[in-house]
């Protein structure tokens, strides 16, 4: 399986996918997170991402590493963008490849579940009525 | 080695890194400690350490070169 | 729910991903088919596909009625290509945008799953050895 | 108005609109006279028939304004 790993200021869903194509693969599943102008109903100006980086890619390392043993996925990339965010803006790509699109399904909403449980990146939210949370 | 923080742990303790008292030998003990210094992370959903980039558990044996990390709650994604 | 249908020559991950995307939403799932170097271990030259415009273009609007129905998804996109198609080549694209990702993966999936069930699209395969099924 | 055929079913009839016979005025009368007039027909896994742009039952009446079209297998993704 070929991984792709990064976490950096900007993210795009066309690397990922640039990166998971492959003509030997029928199947691209790609899920992409981004900034939501509400929380529950309350406006939100910006977010901001911080990440314990060297951990992070440790972290995103594993999830791709069990990808790889339950899954027949060719190719994955995992991005995740830091520092200031606004609403529409990328947070999060999890693209994967597979000739099977059952599997690039399943394989993919494993990944971005797993990341958002197990890789220690955290956002801070900034409300429009001032809070930060 | 300090101890970095991070997310609310690091907004709780108001400093990015802390220094690792001489006592602490393994997980369950720097948690002790760290409760005890900053009352408030007992108000986060769960707070993990990690050793070395990886999370520990609280037997795990913490010597003076290792890396560690206080895990607040992630929300990434 | 906002509905983009399409069947043309070329489709492209990045225009249903510009449709899909809102500040409301905060998880988008994009489902992508290209065509694939070999069916079943023989390799392929080339895909034809051809439909009855019409009605594929009404089955698409009840399989996107169908998503409205059954979850809470703010946005689809259903674009499928017609003509000769390469390995590599995208035919199909689905994406789905929701305010919850769970939602997002189950209605992009019955998405695709129910137009290949459905819609009437047929492909030729053009095989290296001369055959064409 | 003729019968629209599409994919195999028009590789196997060799055209791609037949015209209808007068006696046909329901849809399982025309998948019987279809399958008697090109019995490889009988080799598809499934051949429907669409009335109007939608599926239809057997028992669907099909009157000379309607748009019918013959439905093997379908293959897009």
């Amino acid at each position: 399986m070929e991984i792709l790993i990064d976490i950096k200021d900007t993210i795009t869903v066309q690397e990922a996918l640039d990166f998971i194509q492959a003509p030997e693969c029928g199947g691209e599943v790609i899920f992409a997170g981004t900034v939501r102008n509400h929380t529950k109903q309350r406006p939100v100006l910006k977010l901001f991402y911080e990440c314990y980086e060297a951990m992070a890619i440790s972290e995103m390392q594993k999830i791709a590493a069990q990808v790889a043993e339950k899954w027949a996925v060719q190719r994955i990339a995992m991005l995740h963008a830091v520092g200031d965010k606004y609403p529409g803006d990328i947070a999060v790509v999890i693209a994967v490849a597979s000739t099977h699109r059952g599997v690039a399904f399943d394989a993919c909403e494993f990944a971005i579940d797993m990341l958002k449980e197990t890789v220690p990146i955290w956002k801070k939210e900034f409300f429009a009525d001032g809070e930060i949370v | 080695m300090g101890i970095l923080l991070f997310g609310a742990a690091k907004d709780i303790a108001g400093v990015p890194v802390l220094e690792k008292p001489e006592h602490i030998r393994d997980v369950a003990t720097l948690r002790d400690w760290l409760y005890e210094a900053y009352p408030s992370l007992r108000q986060l959903r769960s707070v993990m350490i990690a050793v070395n980039r990886a999370y520990a558990a609280d037997s795990q044996v913490i010597s003076a070169t290792d890396e560690i990390a206080v895990i607040p709650p992630v929300s990434g994604g």
